[in-house]
């Protein structure tokens, strides 16, 4: 593995210099908000955000993304061939470590042996993971340590960057991380007193989450009460907005839908969310997830129990979104650990 | 790289059978436009595909047909949502597309060698149909037992394959028993509920499996009546039904409880069902 | 349509959502009496102007109409007493609203015309068609595939 | 405000133990600063969950609605006669009740299955201006003190006035008393500044329209169709949305330009003569999308052009079902 070190305040640059050569989608400040997009021509990165505002998943799947167009013929509308875009290679720059770790979780989904989703593998495959490790925590409503995560951790990213002073710590990880290193110009290699510092940083790292949840503690209740009076609790301020779920990395449930104008038609696919009851509802008018308490149990079982039962990982990677954003403060943290105390 | 699986099989509307006196059940019958299509499309009776209507959208219905009937595909569709509306308006020569299949199938290896009851009601006889048409089919007969089979609608023109009941009663080796609840002026056989009418024929649990299929209430009131003939839970399969969009596990709609009934269903025995959180 | 700006032979689309019994037996009584009109307005029959929900409007122009006309009985006349004057606080709502938000105030157009008024159905078209293509093709709210 | 919120505890218990009521809809202190969260009390017991301050941001009239409607539909299969009604204890200022008189207005409930607790207000503070004020930090900590508000973040504490990060609605608020009232908490609190009301959309409407329409562009551009304005709006309770709708499909379902602002347009015509500018649409936002520019002009029309104001009079019929003969028309064409 190469380690190198960045000179902190020539990051930014570098970066910028990097999206001239390919797709770079990184943390950018709009107006109040810090989102993640791809940078524009002489457009740089922020590297002193906490957390952004919607997470990166978006870049492999987006919230609306067209995945073939058609035509009108005289035998009906026929199909032009799929939407693969084929955008190059790309590097995905800045993702905190939490949302590093729901690619892992996502490709639990989309990249399954019998089953693969072309759309999202493709952008995946062609796409570089520069992470930024958290030497603290972004927020206080962080707790990626009780979901199996770490601020520091390594898993899931090609490159990883480690504020460690005046310099990042850059390691490069896997063979797509080697190439990216070649486009980034002459870097010093890292000493060793820099390492060490890292592997001090790591250390010091977990103590800094604050929120702890009881994660993984609380399946064996989940597999036993799916009918228990704690369910009536938690749905009543719920607004059944899908706020929890669009900004949520791990969340994947989506829709397809066809549009046409004129001769010419779209199949796209467009985020869904278990929030709404219009999701589970059939052409018969059943709905098998009438209520907002049934709609929060399956969110909430999803995360916590059916993800672990079928992909032996919690879909919850603890990055806080959810909590921070939720209009009525519906907290995830307080749902678990009351479930875990009960 | 796997091929697409979200991009529709092309294929041709061959035939549209309309299957009931209110007209708003017709069977498609659909022809593949090329032929490695075909080919791929292998399929075992209790799967389920997308119909594909570009424009308008998806709809996850059974296949009707049985993969003993070579050289096309048939879906019989109720007239219900988008699709299915737009599916009914659809002329014979018309293209469209197929997705699939998807699902698993009804349990075919272990059935072989019993004794099977096939129950149906109304328009979910779809893969049951498919399922008996390939069980009696000349190749696969002697690989199961005794076959009995009980269909019941609401009224006589609502039973649907009418021709092909007729076929099946006049086999000696099936034992069919088709009813209705009410019958009509030109009705000749068999009146009353499925239920009822399982209870009359009695078929014996020995080496025997129940497939049934049919409106939730009237699985309700058959359940008990083969309980009582002495059909454990895991020789009773049925097909869960649950709104789908991808069909392949991704979507996210389908669960119940860690199950994905587009995947890891449609065909569940009642054993696997008392396992499932009881969310369908 | 947006591709058509340069284009010199565009002529606009517009997209007319008239009553039934007045402005559209107008529009029978231009074309009976051979009054010549510009024919660039699709009429859509509606049962009364106040049946016409403002989405009507919006979606006629994200479907790519170039402006949008609106026409029914003229206060006092309605066939269901009162639809029109339901529908007259409506369309001032909406045409103000559109405005505000920056779509040209040209774009949609509101009036009455009676089923007599043959002549000033063909006067109503051809000044909503000047004022659509003095602003060119619609470029605001329309859908692209 | 500690008397109110004593007081409001005690009418609580009192109507709850009296049987007066099944439910009291109000709002409980949080998990997170700044942040009060609906509650829902049963039991007298509880009522010391309630809490009224400058943190009870959204407009609780949306789950009077959703309780009663709820409770209707879970007796659907009771006998007529052996049905019974939910009665529900609101919390309100002037907006929730103004948003209950469009309810009894639009016949969504009767006068008889809600009883209103009203409290005077003076006013709640907005995430997003606090956010601002901080330039994104998170805030650890939050005091109110007199008119101050000192928030604390990880780079040290900041003391700022209330009345600069008090939501836009409530700085220009008519209402802020209640005007429904079955019991009233406390004295009424002293006017706001009305006068003001519209500068903001009179700003807008002089600015050229080119800047209009890009400002009306960058605005939706930010919604990600959570459908949280629509879903928190006491006004918005349509059981199926016309967004959601397969039979016509109206709009897309996803964030294509145009069909996000056909959606937000809509909705927000939605609410003419309905929108009581109580901010709860704004205030939901992940997005921080300027709803209420948008909103405040269909109230300003509402009001300049058919003297009505959404909710202020119960007497006072809908504006879009009613009418004058001698409505203004100065919008009609005339080709001659």
């Amino acid at each position: 593995m190469e380690t190198r070190l960045i000179k902190r305040d020539a990051l930014a640059g570098i970066v910028k210099k990097l999206s001239e050569q390919m797709t770079v989608y990184a943390p950018v400040k709009k107006e109040d908000n810090v989102f993640f997009k791809v940078l524009e021509k002489g457009e740089e990165p922020l590297l002193t955000y906490a957390n952004t505002k919607n997470a990166p998943k978006n870049f492999f799947f987006p919230q609306t993304e067209t995945m073939m167009g058609y035509m009108r013929t005289e035998r009906g509308m026929e199909l032009k061939g799929d939407n693969i875009a084929d955008m190059g290679d790309a590097v995905l720059f800045g993702a905190r470590p939490c949302d590093v770790r729901s690619f892992i979780l996502l490709d639990y989904v989309f990249d399954q042996e019998k089953y693969k989703d072309p759309y999202y593998i493709d952008k995946r495959e062609k796409t570089t993971i520069v992470s930024l490790a958290c030497v603290t925590p972004p927020y206080s409503t962080c707790f990626c340590t009780s979901v199996g995560g770490h601020p520091m951790i390594v898993e899931g990213a090609d490159v990883v960057l480690t504020d460690v002073g005046d310099n990042y710590l850059a390691e490069f990880i896997t063979p797509k991380g080697q190439t990216i290193l070649a486009k980034l110009g002459d870097l010093p290699t890292a000493d060793d007193a820099t390492l060490a510092k890292k592997e001090e940083l790591v250390k010091k790292a977990e103590g800094e989450i604050k929120s702890q949840v009881a994660g993984s503690a609380i399946k064996p209740w989940l597999d036993e009460n799916f009918e228990h009076p704690f369910w009536d609790t938690i749905h009543k301020s719920c607004l059944a907005c899908g706020t929890c779920t669009y900004l949520c990395p791990t969340c994947h449930c989506f829709d397809i839908t066809d549009e046409v104008k004129g001769d010419e038609g779209k199949r796209v696919r467009t985020w869904d969310s278990c929030m709404y009851w219009l999701f589970t509802i059939e052409t018969s008018g059943h709905n098998p997830r009438t209520s907002q308490k049934q709609r929060w149990r399956q969110r909430l079982l999803h995360k916590f129990r059916y993800f672990v039962d079928n992909f032996g990982a919690i879909a919850c990677v603890g990055c806080g979104r959810c909590v921070m954003y939720c209009p009525v403060n519906i907290d995830i943290r307080k749902i678990v650990n009351d479930i875990s105390k009960l | 790289m796997q091929k697409n699986p979200y991009l529709p099989i092309p294929v041709d509307v061959a035939k549209i059978t309309t299957e009931v006196d209110t007209k708003d059940i017709k069977t498609f019958r659909l022809t593949f436009v090329n032929k490695e299509d075909e080919e791929n499309f292998k399929y075992l009776p209790g799967q389920f595909a997308e119909l594909s209507l570009l424009g308008k959208g998806e709809s996850p219905i059974g296949i009707a047909s049985s993969p003993t009937q070579k050289g096309y595909i048939e879906f019989t569709v109720q007239k219900a949502g988008v699709v299915t509306s737009t599916l009914h308006s659809l002329e014979e020569g018309t293209r469209m597309g197929v997705r699939g299949p998807l699902g698993n199938s009804w349990p075919l290896e272990y059935l072989e060698g019993k004794n099977i009851v096939i129950v149906g009601g109304g328009f979910a006889f779809t893969t049951l149909r498919s399922l008996l048409n390939y069980m009696i089919h000349e190749e696969n007969r002697k690989r199961f037992g005794t076959i009995t089979v009980v269909y019941g609608a609401r009224n006589p023109g609502l039973l649907i394959y009418k021709d092909e009941l007729k076929e099946w009663e006049k086999r000696d080796d099936v034992n069919t028993f088709i009813t209705v609840d009410k019958g009509d002026d030109g009705w000749k056989g068999r009146e009353g509920f499925v239920p009822t009418v399982c209870k009359e024929v009695a078929p014996s649990s020995e080496n025997a499996v129940t497939v049934i299929c049919g409106p939730p209430i009237m699985i309700r009131f058959t359940l008990p009546v083969f309980f009582e003939l002495g059909f454990s839970k895991d020789n009773i399969y049925t097909s869960l039904e649950m709104r789908m969009k991808c069909g392949i596990g991704k979507c996210g709609r389908c669960n119940v409880g860690e199950k994905y009934v587009c995947k890891d269903g449609p065909v569940f025995s009642l054993t696997e069902l008392d396992q499932l959180t009881p969310e369908y | 349509m947006a591709e058509n700006k340069s284009n010199e032979n565009w002529t606009p689309k517009i997209v007319g959502i008239v009553c039934n019994w007045c402005t559209y037996a107008g529009a029978d009584l231009a074309g009976i009496s051979r009054i010549q009109y510009p024919p660039n307005v699709r009429l859509i029959r509606v049962p009364c102007t106040g049946r016409i929900n403002p989405f009507y409007v919006f979606k006629a122009l994200q479907e790519g109409a170039d402006g949008v006309l609106v026409s029914g009985c003229h206060p006092g006349e309605c066939h269901y007493l009162t639809g029109n004057l339901s529908a007259r606080r409506k369309f001032n709502m909406v045409k103000n609203f559109l405005s505000y938000i920056g779509v040209e105030p040209n774009r949609v157009t509101f009036t009455w015309c009676s089923a007599s008024e043959g002549e000033r159905f063909s006067k109503v078209v051809k000044g909503v068609t000047e004022m659509v293509k003095e602003l060119g093709p619609a470029t605001k709210l329309v859908k692209k595939l | 405000m500690e008397n109110i919120e004593k007081q409001l505890r005690e009418e609580a218990k009192k109507l709850l133990a009296g049987k007066k009521v099944d439910v009291v809809v109000g709002y409980e202190q949080g998990t997170l600063p700044l942040q009060t969260t609906p509650c829902f009390i049963e039991n007298p017991d509880d009522v010391e969950k309630l809490v009224w301050n400058s943190y009870c941001s959204q407009n609780l009239a949306k789950f009077a609605h959703d309780i009663i409607h709820q409770h209707r539909e879970s007796q659907a299969r009771v006998k007529p006669e052996e049905r019974t009604k939910k009665i529900v204890g609101i919390v309100a200022r002037g907006c929730t009740t103004r948003s209950l008189i469009i309810h009894l207005q639009e016949r969504q409930y009767g006068r008889d299955e809600i009883v209103v607790l009203g409290v005077p207000c003076t006013g709640y503070i907005s995430k997003k201006k606090i956010a601002i004020a901080v330039d994104g930090d998170e805030i650890l900590e939050s005091t109110v003190t007199g008119d101050t508000i000192s928030l604390k973040t990880a780079g040290g504490e900041k003391k700022v006035p209330l009345g600069n990060v008090l939501s836009d609605s409530c700085i220009t608020c008519r209402f802020n008393n209640p005007l429904l009232v079955d019991v009233m908490i406390g004295e009424a609190a002293p006017a706001m500044n009305p006068d003001g009301e519209y500068d903001d959309v009179n700003a807008f409407e002089n600015l050229p329209i080119e800047e209009r329409w890009q400002y009306f562009t960058k605005e939706m551009a930010k919604c990600i169709r959570c459908f949280a304005c629509r879903n928190t709006c006491p006004s918005c309770y349509c059981k199926i949305c016309f967004a959601e709708q397969s039979q016509p499909t109206w709009i897309g379902v996803g964030v294509d330009e145009t069909d996000v602002q056909m959606f937000q347009m809509m909705r927000i015509f939605h609410m003419v003569g309905r929108c009581v500018d109580c901010g709860s649409c704004v205030e939901v936002c992940p997005m921080g999308v300027d709803l209420r520019k948008f909103l405040k002009k269909l109230d300003k029309d509402g009001f300049e052009l058919f003297s009505h104001r959404a909710g202020a009079d119960i007497d006072n019929p809908p504006l879009l079902s009613s009418f004058l003969m001698e409505d203004k028309e100065d919008f009609i064409y005339d080709p001659e």
